[in-house]
C-alpha cells in the first residue's frame, strides 16, 4: 500500500507551494488547489479504508502494516527516529475522519473566507495542519508521533492567531501554543524515561512485546513510583494538553478567536482527539504496565466531563458553549478508555472510545459550522444577538437540530450509538463514575437544546442596523440562508450523523483487534434516553419562549452561575502563577541579579583596580630623596626577607 | 602548504584586495568574491572529505599537513580537520557569506570595517582548521582582537563599554586558556604541540586536576559559561549587525569546540572526574539565560541571553560525555550559529528601518514588512525547537544522549535543562506577538520598505542552511557523529 | 682598650676600618636622604662612593696581600666618582640657571 | 704580552673608530661638509652593525677581563639597530637650528653609552663591569638633560644622575663586599668561591640592585616615569630600549655565570620583583595622561615579563629573553617615534590630545596600533610570540602561578593600550591633530619597526639563529 505515502506527501506540497506563491496567485487558485488536494486525500484514504478493512484477518486480528519506513535521524543503536507509515484500524479511522473533517472545512472555507486578507495563506495553514495531523495518526514510532504532535500545534497556533492583527487572536494563539508546549515538555520527559528502559522508540514493539520490552525496568522506582508509571503519566499530561483535560483546559475556549472553520477542524473533530489517540496507541501499556495511571486517566475524564458540562450551561458565546462541550466530550473518550478491560467484551469501553471519537468528530464539526453560518448571517457570536432565525435559515437549522440530537443521545442519532456504549463501559468500571457521567450527559443535553433554542427560537430577530461583530464582511442587515459552498458540508456531515451510528463499529476498531460485538445494554440504554430527554424538556420549557425562569434559577444559584460563567476563575490562577510568580518573581528578579551581581562583580574588578590605582599615586611624589629612600628600603628589605628565609 | 591553509589564505587576500581597493564597489567585489569562494571552497572540503571516508580513510584527522615553525618549541604549523571541523567550515563560511551581505552598505569606513571583518574570520577559520595546540591558541587570539574595533567604531548604544567589556573578559579567558594549554603541553611532556600527538600520551591526573578546569573555563568564557556570560548581552547589543551574527554564530563556538577537542579530548580522566561540577554551572546557565531573556525589552539582549541558554545547553551536552550527547552539541553549534545569525540579521535590518531596538516601541510589522517578519517568525520557531528546523534535531540528540546517562543525577539535570524549550516558547512567542503581530505602534513605520536584495540573500542563505539540517539531519549527525568516536576512545581509555 | 693599643702599635684590626667604612657609607646614605641642597647630596655621594673604596683597600691589604686588584678598583672608582661629580655639578648649574635654586625639593614638577 | 689579542674586540674597535671619525669630522668639517654629518654617521653605523652582525667562536682575553660569547654578537646587533632607529627619528631633531651645533656632541654621547653597553655586555671582571655601566650611565645623564633650555629637561637630568649614582655606589659597596669575601673579581674565579654566606648574600643584593634600577624593576623604578617624561623623547626611547635591553642581558649572564650557586636565594628575589613590578607598573599606567609616562609605566611592567625568562635561567629562558627585546625594541621604538614625531610637531603628548587622530594621520595611528598590539601581545604580531616564549620558558621551570599572575595582568595592559586606541580610532574629536608631515628617515625608521612587527613572529628563523646560541644553567 505504497500510494498511502501521497497522503502525507500531498498536503506538504500543497502547502510549500502555496506558502511561497504567498498573494502573487488569486485567491480563487490558491482556494481551489488546496481543496481539490484534499479532495485528493479523502478519496485516498476512504480507499486505503477499504483496502485495509476488507482484508482478512490473520489470527481474527487485523495486522498492523508498515508499508513505508526510513530512518530520519540515528541517537544510538537502538534509539532512531524513523518516518514512517503505520496502518492499524485506528490510524485508518483517523485517516477517514480527519480527511473527511478538513476537505469539508476546506470546502466550507472557500464561501465563508471569501474576500479575507491573507486566504492564501489561510489555505496553505490548512494544508500545513492537515500533513501533521495526518502524520501524527500513522505515526510508526513515539518520536514521529513527537514530532507531528508539535507540527501540529505550530499550526494551530498559526491558524488561532489567523487574524494576527488582532490583540485578542494574538494572546489566544499564544496561550494555546504555551499550554500545549508545557504539556509536551512532560510528554517529552515521559518519551526519554520509557525509551531510556526500554531502548525503543517504535510502537509496534512496546504494544505488542509489552511483556519483554519491560523487563529491564522492572522495580526500577523513582521518588517511590515505578519508572513506567512516571513515563506513561508524563505521556498522558502530553495527550491531556492537547485534548483539553484538567487542569489544562484553559487554552481551548480562548482558541475560538480562530476563524470557524478552523474551530470546526482544529478544535472539535481532530486536533483535540490527538490526546484520545495517544492513549489507544499506548493502551497495551497502559493496562499491563500501569493500570493505575489508566484510573487516574478516568478519574480526571469523569471530573472534566462535568466540570467542562457544568461551565457550557452557562456561557453566551455560542463558540464557547461548543468549546467546552468539546471539552466534555473528549472527557467522556477519556473515561471510556479509562475505564475499559482489555480483550474480549472487556475492551467495550476502548471500541466506544474510538465509536465516539468517530462519530463526535461528525457532528461536533457539524456544529461548529452550522455554528459558523449563523455568525457569518449576523456577525455575531452572543446569543443575545440571536434568537428566531430558524425562519431566515432552514438548512442550518435542520442540520443543528440533527446534531443537537446526536450529541443529546436521542437515537437513532450516532451520538447514542457510541455514548452509551460509554456510559454502560462505566457503569461496568464502577457506578460512581457511571452516575457522574450520565449526569454530564444530562447536562449536555441540557445546554445543547439552551443553544439549539436560543438561536433558533426563542423571541424573534431584530433586524439590526449596522452589522458588528466578529469577522466583518459588512453586507446584508436581514439573515440570510448561507450559499452552497457553505450548506454542502452541513447536509453532508448531517447525512453522516444520522447513519454513522448503524456502522457496525466494533468489527473494525477493537481493543485487541479481534471483532467485537456492538451489544446494546438495555437499562442503560434506556435510562440515558429517558435522562436526555427529560433535560430536553426542561431545556425546551425554559428556552423555546422568552421566560424569566433562566435568570430566576441564575438567581437561586448565583454562586454556581457566577463561578461557572468564569470558568471557575481558571484563566485567573493560571495568569496569576504565570505573570505574579513566573514573570514578576523569578525572571525580573533573575534579570536584575544578572545585570546587578555577576555583571557589577565583573566590573567591580575594573572599578577596584582603578580604585586602587588613585589611591597610591603619592608614592610617585616627584622627590628624588624620597625615591631614594623607597630604593634603599627594598634593598635592606630583599636583603632582610633572603638572609631570614 | 596544504589546500586546508585557503582558508585562512583566502580572507588574507581579501584583506591585501582591501588595501588596494579604494571604491565601494570595489570593496563590495572584493568582498563577496572571496566570501563565495570560501564558500564554494567549503563546499568542496565537505564533498571531498565525504569521499576520503566512503573510500574507507578512518584516521581521525584528514587532510593533514604538518610544517615545523618553531622548532626549540615543537610548535608546528598543523592542519586537519575532522567531521566536526568540516561542520563548523560550513558554519563559518555560510555565516561569513551572509554577514558580508548584511552589511553591505555598511558606514561608515566599510574598508576598514571589512579589513577587520576579514581579520576576525581569518582567526576562526585557522582555529578550525588548526591541530596544533599552539597555532589554536594564536589563531582564537586573533579573533578575539578586531571584535574590539568592529565594536567600537562600527557599534551602537554604549559601544565603548560593551567593546571594552567583551575584550577584556574574553582576554581573561584566554589568559586560563594558555596557563592550561601550557600546563598541557609540559605536563604530557610531549614533544610537539600537535593535539594528536599529545592525546597518545597520557598526563598525570593530579596535573590534569589543575589543567582541566583552567582550560575548560578558558573557553567556557567564550562559551558564555556561567557565571562569565555577562560580556555577552552588552558586547552583541552594542556591535554591529554582521559582528554579531559572527560572534554569536561562530566565535561562541569556539568555546563549545575547544572545550571538546582540548579540555575533554587531551584530559579525559579529569573530564569525568569534574564534569559533575561544570554540569550544575552549565545546567544553571541553560535555565537562567531563558528566564533572564523573558525579560529583557531590548531584541539583542534577547537574543543574547537565549544564547547564553543556548550554548549553555552546548557545554551541558560536551560535559555529558557520551557520544550522542556529543554530536547533540555539536549539531547544536551549528543550528545556534545559523539560527542566531539570523536573529541578529534580522534584528540588524528591523533596527535599520525602525532605529529602534525596544519591543515596547514595534508592533504590527508583519503587515508592513512581511519578509522579514515571515523570517523573523521561521527563525523564532528554529529556536523553540520546532521540528523540521535545526533547533529541534540538535535538542532532541542532546536530551535523548544526555538522559541514555547511567546515573540519575545526569538525567535529573538533563530534566531541568528539558524545561529552557518551554520557557524559550515563551520568550520567543511574546517578542513575536509584540513586535510582528497586532497593530502598528509608530506611524511612522507605516510606510517601512521591506528588504532589499541583498538582505534577502543574506537570510534566504541562512533560512535554506537552517531546513537542511533541520529536515535532513541524517547525514550531518552521523558526519559529526564519526568523528565523535575518538574522544569517546580516549574517555574510555 | 687594645683596639687603642693596637692602634698605638701600629697595627690597626680590619675590623676598625670596615667600621669606618660602612659608618661612611650610612652617613652618606643619611647624607643623601635629608639634605636640601643638591650640592651636599653630591658630597654624601662622594662618601658612599669612597666607603666602597676603602672597603677595597682594605679588603686588599689585609685579606688579600698577594695580588693588586682592589687598589686598582680603587683608582678606578675614584676616577669614575670625579666625572660623576663633574656632570652632576653641570646638570645642577644648569638647575641653577632654570630655577635659581638648587634645592632638590623643588625639583617636583613631575609628578605621580 | 701580546696587545694584538685585543683586536680580537671587533665590535668594540669598530665602533671606537666610528667615534672618533665622527668626533673628527665635527670638529674640523666646513658649513658644506657638515650637512652630510648625519647621512655619513648613519651610513657608518649601518656598516658597523653589519660588518659585526656575524658570531664568532667564543673567546677571553685579557686574562678573563674581556669574555665574548657568540650571544654577545646579537644582543649587541640588536642594540646597533635600535641605536640606528633612535637615530633615525632623531634626524629631523637634530637639524633645528637649535640643535645643530649639539649634533656632534649627541651623536658622541650616545655612541659612548652604546660602547660602555658593548664593554658592560663583554665584561669578565666586575672592574670592566662596573666601568662600562658607568660609561653606559654618564653620557646618559648628559643626554637626558641634553635640552637644557628646558626646565623638565634639566630636572630629569638631574634626577636621573642623582638616582643613578646612588644606585651604582651602593652597586660598588656590594662589590666591595663581593671582594672581601671571595678574593677576586673575575667572573671565571667567582662561581666556585660563591658558597651562599650570609655576606655574600647582602653582597649580591646591593649589588644586583645596581642592575635593577637599570632596568627599573619596582621599587626601584620611581626614577623612570620622571626621567622618560623630561627627557627629550628620542633619549627617553633610547633610554627604555636600549640601556634596558643590555642590562636585562648582563643581568641573565651573571646570575647563571656568577650567581649560579645564589640560585635558590635570587629566583625567590625575581619572582616577587616580577609581580611586584607587573602589577604596579599596569596600576600606574592605567592613569596615565601623558603619553611618555604611560609608556615609561608599560615598560617598567614589560621589564617584569622579561624577569619571567630570568628566572626559568634556562637556555630557552636566555633565547627568549633576547627575542624578546629584540620585539620589545621594534614595539617601542615605533611607538615612541609616533610620539615623538607628533610632540615635535604640534607639542601634544596627552592622551585627549591623541582623539580623532586617524582621521587626520591614518598612518601614524596605523603604526601606533601595530606597536601597542604587539606590546600587548595580540596575534599576529610578533609581541604575541615573544610572550609566549617567555611564560613558556617559564612555564617549563613549573612556575605556572606565577605566569598566570602575569597573564591577569596582561588583562589590565590590554585595557590601557586599548584606551590608546580607543583615543585614536573611536573618539572624536572637534580639533584634531592635525596632519603631520614625517621626513624619510622617520619614514625608513617606521618601515623598519613595521617590518619588525609584522615578521619578526611570523618567520620562525629569527628565534631559532637565536635560540642556537642560547646557554643557560
Amino acid at each position: 500500500m505504497q500510494y498511502t505515502l501521497l497522503i502525507l506527501v500531498l498536503p506538504l506540497l500543497s502547502f510549500i507551494v502555496l506558502g511561497l506563491v504567498d498573494s502573487k496567485w488569486k485567491p480563487k487558485v490558491a482556494g481551489t488547489i488546496g481543496t481539490v488536494v484534499l479532495g485528493i486525500i479523502t478519496a485516498l484514504s476512504y480507499y486505503t479504508a477499504w483496502e485495509y478493512f476488507s482484508m482478512h484477518r490473520v489470527a481474527g486480528v487485523y495486522e498492523k502494516l508498515i508499508p513505508y519506513n526510513i530512518e530520519w535521524l540515528r541517537f544510538t543503536e537502538f534509539l532512531h527516529i524513523n518516518l514512517g507509515i503505520l496502518l492499524d484500524p485506528i490510524s485508518v479511522m483517523m485517516l477517514v475522519v480527519i480527511s473527511t473533517i478538513s476537505f469539508m472545512v476546506n470546502i466550507y472555507s472557500l464561501s465563508y473566507m471569501h474576500g479575507e486578507k491573507g486566504f492564501e495563506r489561510y489555505y496553505a495553514f490548512l494544508s500545513l495542519f492537515t500533513f501533521s495531523m495526518l502524520g501524527l495518526v500513522v505515526a510508526t514510532n513515539i518520536f514521529q508521533m513527537y514530532i507531528f504532535w508539535e507540527l501540529v500545534g505550530v499550526s494551530s497556533y498559526l491558524l488561532i492567531g489567523f487574524y494576527y492583527t488582532k490583540p485578542s487572536a494574538v494572546a489566544a494563539a499564544k496561550k494555546a501554543f504555551i499550554v500545549t508546549r508545557f504539556a509536551d515538555m512532560f510528554f517529552l520527559i515521559g518519551i526519554l524515561i520509557l525509551s531510556f528502559y526500554t531502548k525503543t522508540f517504535d510502537f509496534s514493539i512496546l504494544t505488542a512485546e509489552h511483556t519483554t520490552v519491560f523487563a529491564g525496568s522492572a522495580g526500577a522506582t523513582f521518588l517511590g513510583f515505578g519508572v513506567i508509571s512516571w513515563a506513561m503519566a508524563g505521556i498522558f499530561i502530553g495527550g491531556a494538553g492537547k485534548s483539553a483535560m484538567f487542569p489544562l483546559q484553559i487554552w481551548l475556549p480562548d482558541a475560538m478567536e480562530g476563524p470557524t472553520p478552523v474551530s470546526a477542524l482544529i478544535h472539535a473533530a481532530t486536533m483535540v482527539v490527538a490526546g484520545v489517540f495517544l492513549v489507544a496507541r499506548f493502551f497495551p501499556v497502559y493496562y499491563f504496565q500501569t493500570p493505575e495511571v489508566l484510573h487516574g486517566v478516568a478519574y480526571i475524564g469523569a471530573f472534566t466531563a462535568l466540570f467542562a458540562a457544568v461551565i457550557a450551561c452557562v456561557q453566551t458565546d455560542i463558540k464557547r458553549v461548543l468549546a467546552f462541550s468539546t471539552i466534555s466530550q473528549i472527557a467522556f473518550m477519556m473515561v471510556a478508555l479509562g475505564v475499559s478491560g482489555y480483550d474480549g467484551q472487556e475492551g467495550t469501553g476502548y471500541m466506544a472510545s474510538m465509536f465516539h471519537l468517530f462519530t463526535h468528530a461528525m457532528f461536533k464539526a457539524l456544529l461548529f459550522l452550522g455554528a459558523g453560518s449563523v455568525i457569518h448571517a449576523v456577525h455575531s457570536n452572543e446569543m443575545k444577538d440571536m434568537g428566531g432565525l430558524r425562519k431566515y435559515m432552514p438548512i442550518t437549522n435542520w442540520t443543528f437540530l440533527i446534531a443537537c440530537l446526536a450529541i443529546a443521545g436521542i437515537p437513532p442519532f450516532s451520538g447514542f450509538f457510541s455514548k452509551d456504549e460509554i456510559l454502560s463501559a462505566s457503569y461496568e468500571f464502577s457506578p460512581y463514575i457511571g452516575g457522574i457521567m450520565t449526569f454530564a450527559a444530562a447536562l449536555t443535553a441540557f445546554y445543547m437544546f439552551r443553544l439549539y433554542y436560543s438561536i433558533f427560537w426563542g423571541k424573534d430577530y431584530i433586524i439590526k442596523a449596522a452589522a458588528h461583530g466578529h469577522d466583518d464582511h459588512g453586507h446584508g442587515h436581514t439573515p440570510h440562508e448561507s450559499p452552497f459552498a457553505m450548506a454542502f458540508p452541513l447536509v453532508f456531515l448531517a447525512g453522516v450523523t444520522c447513519v454513522a451510528g448503524f456502522i457496525p463499529f466494533g468489527e473494525f476498531v477493537s481493543s485487541t483487534g479481534a471483532e467485537y460485538h456492538i451489544h446494546i445494554n438495555p437499562t442503560v440504554a434506556i435510562m440515558s434516553v429517558v435522562v436526555a430527554s427529560v433535560s430536553i424538556i426542561i431545556a425546551t420549557l425554559m428556552y423555546r419562549k422568552p421566560t424569566a425562569t433562566p435568570d430566576k434559577l441564575a438567581k437561586t444559584f448565583s454562586g454556581l452561575y457566577k463561578g461557572a460563567s468564569n470558568r471557575f476563575y481558571l484563566d485567573e490562577v493560571y495568569m496569576f502563577i504565570t505573570k505574579k510568580i513566573i514573570f514578576n518573581s523569578v525572571s525580573r528578579p533573575l534579570a536584575w541579579f544578572d545585570r546587578h551581581v555577576i555583571d557589577a562583580t565583573m566590573d567591580g574588578f575594573a572599578n577596584t583596580t582603578q580604585w586602587v590605582s588613585v589611591k597610591i599615586k603619592g608614592f610617585q611624589s616627584g622627590q628624588v630623596q624620597q625615591y631614594a629612600y623607597v630604593f634603599l628600603l627594598g634593598t635592606l628589605l630583599i636583603t632582610a626577607i633572603v638572609l631570614i628565609f | 602548504m596544504n589546500f586546508l591553509s585557503l582558508f585562512v589564505l583566502i580572507p588574507a587576500l581579501m584583506m591585501m584586495g582591501l588595501f588596494v581597493s579604494n571604491s565601494r564597489k570595489q570593496i563590495q567585489f572584493v568582498v563577496a568574491t572571496g566570501a563565495s569562494l570560501l564558500m564554494i571552497l567549503s563546499g568542496i572540503i565537505t564533498y571531498m572529505y565525504f569521499i576520503e571516508r566512503a573510500a574507507g580513510n578512518a584516521a581521525t584527522m584528514l587532510f593533514t599537513a604538518d610544517t615545523v615553525w618553531y622548532a626549540p618549541f615543537n610548535i608546528h604549523y598543523s592542519v586537519g580537520i575532522d567531521g566536526i571541523s568540516v561542520a563548523m567550515l560550513l558554519l563559518t563560511s555560510v555565516i561569513v557569506f551572509t554577514g558580508v551581505f548584511a552589511s553591505w552598505k555598511i558606514d561608515p569606513l566599510p574598508k576598514e570595517f571589512f579589513l577587520w571583518y576579514s581579520l576576525l574570520s581569518i582567526g576562526v577559520y585557522g582555529f578550525f582548521i588548526s591541530t596544533d595546540l599552539f597555532t589554536m591558541f594564536m589563531y582564537y587570539e586573533i579573533a578575539l582582537i578586531p571584535m574590539y574595533l568592529l565594536i567600537g567604531v562600527w557599534g551602537s548604544g554604549r559601544k565603548e563599554y560593551g567593546a571594552m567589556k567583551l575584550t577584556l573578559m574574553l582576554m581573561g579567558g584566554s589568559a586560563l586558556l594558555l596557563v592550561g594549554i601550557l600546563g598541557i603541553y609540559y605536563g604530557s611532556g610531549a614533544t610537539s604541540m600537535n593535539i594528536l600527538e599529545i592525546a597518545k600520551l597520557h598526563i598525570p591526573i593530579e596535573l590534569q586536576r589543575y589543567f582541566f578546569p583552567l582550560t575548560f573555563m578558558g573557553f567556557g568564557v567564550l562559551g558564555a559559561l556561567f557565571p562569565f556570560h555577562t560580556w555577552s548581552p552588552d558586547g552583541h547589543a552594542s556591535a554591529p549587525t554582521a559582528v554579531s551574527m559572527l560572534h554569536a554564530g561562530v566565535l561562541m563556538k569556539l568555546g563549545g569546540y575547544g572545550a571538546f577537542r582540548v579540555a575533554i579530548y587531551l584530559m579525559p580522566d579529569a573530564a569525568k572526574e569534574m564534569s559533575w561540577f561544570f554540569l550544575i554551572l552549565t545546567g544553571i546557565s541553560v535555565v537562567y539565560g531563558a528566564f533572564a531573556a523573558i525579560r529583557q525589552t531590548d531584541l539583542k539582549y534577547i537574543n543574547a541571553y537565549s544564547s547564553v541558554s543556548h550554548c549553555g545547553l552546548v557545554l551541558f551536552a560536551i560535559l555529558m560525555l557520551n557520544e550522542t550527547a556529543m554530536t547533540g552539541a555539536i549539531l547544536q553549534m551549528l543550528s545556534h550559529g545559523l539560527m542566531t545569525a539570523l536573529f541578529f540579521a534580522l534584528i540588524g535590518m528591523i533596527y535599520g528601518r525602525t532605529h529602534t531596538r525596544l519591543i515596547t516601541e514595534m508592533g504590527g510589522l508583519m503587515k508592513i514588512l512581511p519578509f522579514l517578519g515571515v523570517s523573523y517568525v521561521i527563525a523564532g520557531l528554529a529556536s523553540l525547537g520546532l521540528p523540521s528546523l535545526s533547533g529541534f534535531v540538535a535538542e532532541m540528540t542532546i536530551f535523548v544522549g544526555s538522559f541514555q546517562h547511567t546515573d540519575t543525577f545526569h538525567r535529573v539535570l538533563t530534566i531541568v535543562a528539558i524545561t529552557s524549550i518551554v520557557i524559550t516558547a515563551v520568550y520567543i512567542l511574546r517578542v513575536v506577538g509584540k513586535i510582528l503581530f497586532g497593530a502598528v505602534q509608530d506611524a511612522h513605520h507605516e510606510h517601512l520598505t521591506d528588504a532589499t536584495w541583498y538582505e534577502r540573500l543574506s537570510v534566504v542563505t541562512l533560512i535554506i542552511a537552517i531546513f537542511a539540517i533541520g529536515s535532513a539531519p541524517f547525514w550531518i549527525s552521523g558526519l559529526i557523529h564519526d568523528s565523535v568516536i575518538p574522544v569517546i576512545g580516549q574517555l574510555a581509555k | 682598650m687594645d683596639l687603642l693599643n693596637n692602634i698605638l702599635s701600629g697595627s690597626i684590626p680590619m675590623e676598625a676600618y670596615l667600621g669606618v667604612s660602612l659608618i661612611m657609607f650610612f652617613a652618606g646614605v643619611y647624607g643623601f636622604l635629608s639634605r636640601r641642597s643638591m650640592l651636599m647630596i653630591l658630597i654624601s655621594i662622594e662618601l658612599m662612593l669612597n666607603a666602597a673604596d676603602i672597603n677595597f683597600v682594605v679588603f686588599n691589604r689585609y685579606l688579600f696581600p698577594g695580588h693588586l686588584e682592589g687598589f686598582y678598583f680603587a683608582l678606578f672608582t675614584i676616577a669614575i666618582a670625579a666625572c660623576e661629580t663633574a656632570v652632576a655639578i653641570a646638570i645642577i648649574i644648569n638647575i641653577y640657571r632654570n630655577l635659581t635654586s638648587v634645592e632638590v625639593g623643588n625639583l617636583d614638577q613631575m609628578k605621580e | 704580552m701580546d696587545y694584538s689579542s685585543f683586536l680580537q674586540m671587533h665590535e668594540e674597535f669598530s665602533l671606537i673608530v666610528v667615534m672618533i671619525f665622527l668626533l673628527v669630522y665635527d670638529i674640523f668639517a666646513g658649513e658644506k661638509a657638515l650637512k652630510y654629518f648625519q647621512p655619513v654617521a648613519l651610513l657608518l653605523l649601518t656598516a658597523h652593525t653589519i660588518i659585526n652582525c656575524v658570531p664568532r667562536d667564543a673567546f677571553s682575553i685579557a686574562g678573563g677581563m674581556f669574555q665574548y660569547v657568540p650571544m654577545q654578537t646579537y644582543v649587541k646587533s640588536i642594540l646597533n639597530v635600535g641605536t640606528i632607529i633612535v637615530l633615525l627619528q632623531a634626524h629631523k631633531f637634530l637639524n633645528e637650528d637649535a640643535n645643530r651645533i649639539k649634533r656632534g656632541e649627541f651623536y658622541f654621547l650616545t655612541l659612548s653609552t652604546l660602547l660602555g653597553m658593548y664593554f658592560m655586555i663583554s665584561s669578565g671582571n666586575f672592574l670592566m663591569f662596573f666601568i662600562g655601566l658607568e660609561t653606559a650611565s654618564i653620557p646618559m645623564a648628559t643626554l637626558v638633560a641634553f635640552d637644557k633650555y628646558n626646565r623638565k629637561s634639566a630636572e630629569a637630568g638631574a634626577k636621573y644622575i642623582l638616582s643613578a649614582v646612588f644606585a651604582s655606589s651602593i652597586s660598588v659597596f656590594g662589590m666591595s663586599l663581593i671582594y672581601g669575601s671571595t678574593g677576586t673579581l673575575y667572573f671565571s674565579d667567582l662561581p666556585t668561591l660563591i658558597t651562599g654566606t650570609p655576606l655574600q648574600i647582602m653582597a649580591f643584593v646591593f649589588f644586583a640592585v645596581g642592575l635593577f634600577f637599570k632596568i627599573s624593576l619596582v621599587p626601584f623604578h620611581l626614577w623612570t616615569p620622571d626621567v622618560y617624561e623630561g627627557a627629550q623623547t628620542n633619549i627617553t626611547s633610547y633610554l627604555s630600549v636600549i640601556s634596558k635591553g643590555s642590562a636585562v642581558f648582563v643581568l641573565f649572564t651573571l646570575l647563571i655565570k656568577v650567581f649560579g650557586n645564589l640560585v635558590n636565594q635570587w629566583q625567590p628575589i625575581l619572582y616577587g620583583l616580577a609581580v611586584v613590578s607587573i602589577t604596579v607598573a599596569n596600576v600606574f599606567a592605567i592613569r596615565q595622561q601623558n603619553l611618555k609616562r604611560f609608556l615609561a609605566f608599560s615598560s617598567i611592567s614589560q621589564a617584569g615579563y622579561i624577569l619571567l625568562a630570568i628566572i626559568s635561567g634556562s637556555a630557552m629562558g636566555m633565547a627568549s629573553l633576547v627575542y624578546y627585546v629584540l620585539v620589545y625594541m621594534f614595539s617601542n621604538l615605533a611607538a615612541f617615534g609616533v610620539i615623538s614625531v607628533i610632540e615635535e610637531r604640534t607639542g601634544k603628548v596627552k592622551m585627549d590630545d591623541y582623539n580623532g587622530l586617524y582621521q587626520t594621520n591614518p598612518r601614524l595611528s596605523f603604526v601606533m596600533m601595530l606597536a601597542l598590539f604587539s606590546l600587548a601581545g595580540i596575534p599576529p604580531f610578533a609581541g604575541f610570540f615573544s610572550k609566549f616564549f617567555v611564560f613558556s620558558a617559564a612555564a617549563a621551570q613549573g612556575y605556572y602561578v606565577l605566569v598566570f599572575i602575569a597573564l591577569l595582568n596582561t588583562i589590565i595592559s590590554l585595557y590601557y593600550y586599548l584606551l590608546v586606541i580607543k583615543a585614536m580610532f573611536l573618539n572624536k574629536s572637534e580639533n584634531p591633530i592635525e596632519t603631520v608631515k614625517s621626513d624619510v628617515p622617520l619614514k625608513i625608521s617606521f618601515v623598519i619597526c613595521t617590518l619588525g612587527i609584522l615578521f619578526v613572529g611570523l618567520v620562525s628563523t629569527v628565534y631559532t639563529q637565536i635560540a642556537a646560541l642560547s646557554f643557560g644553567m
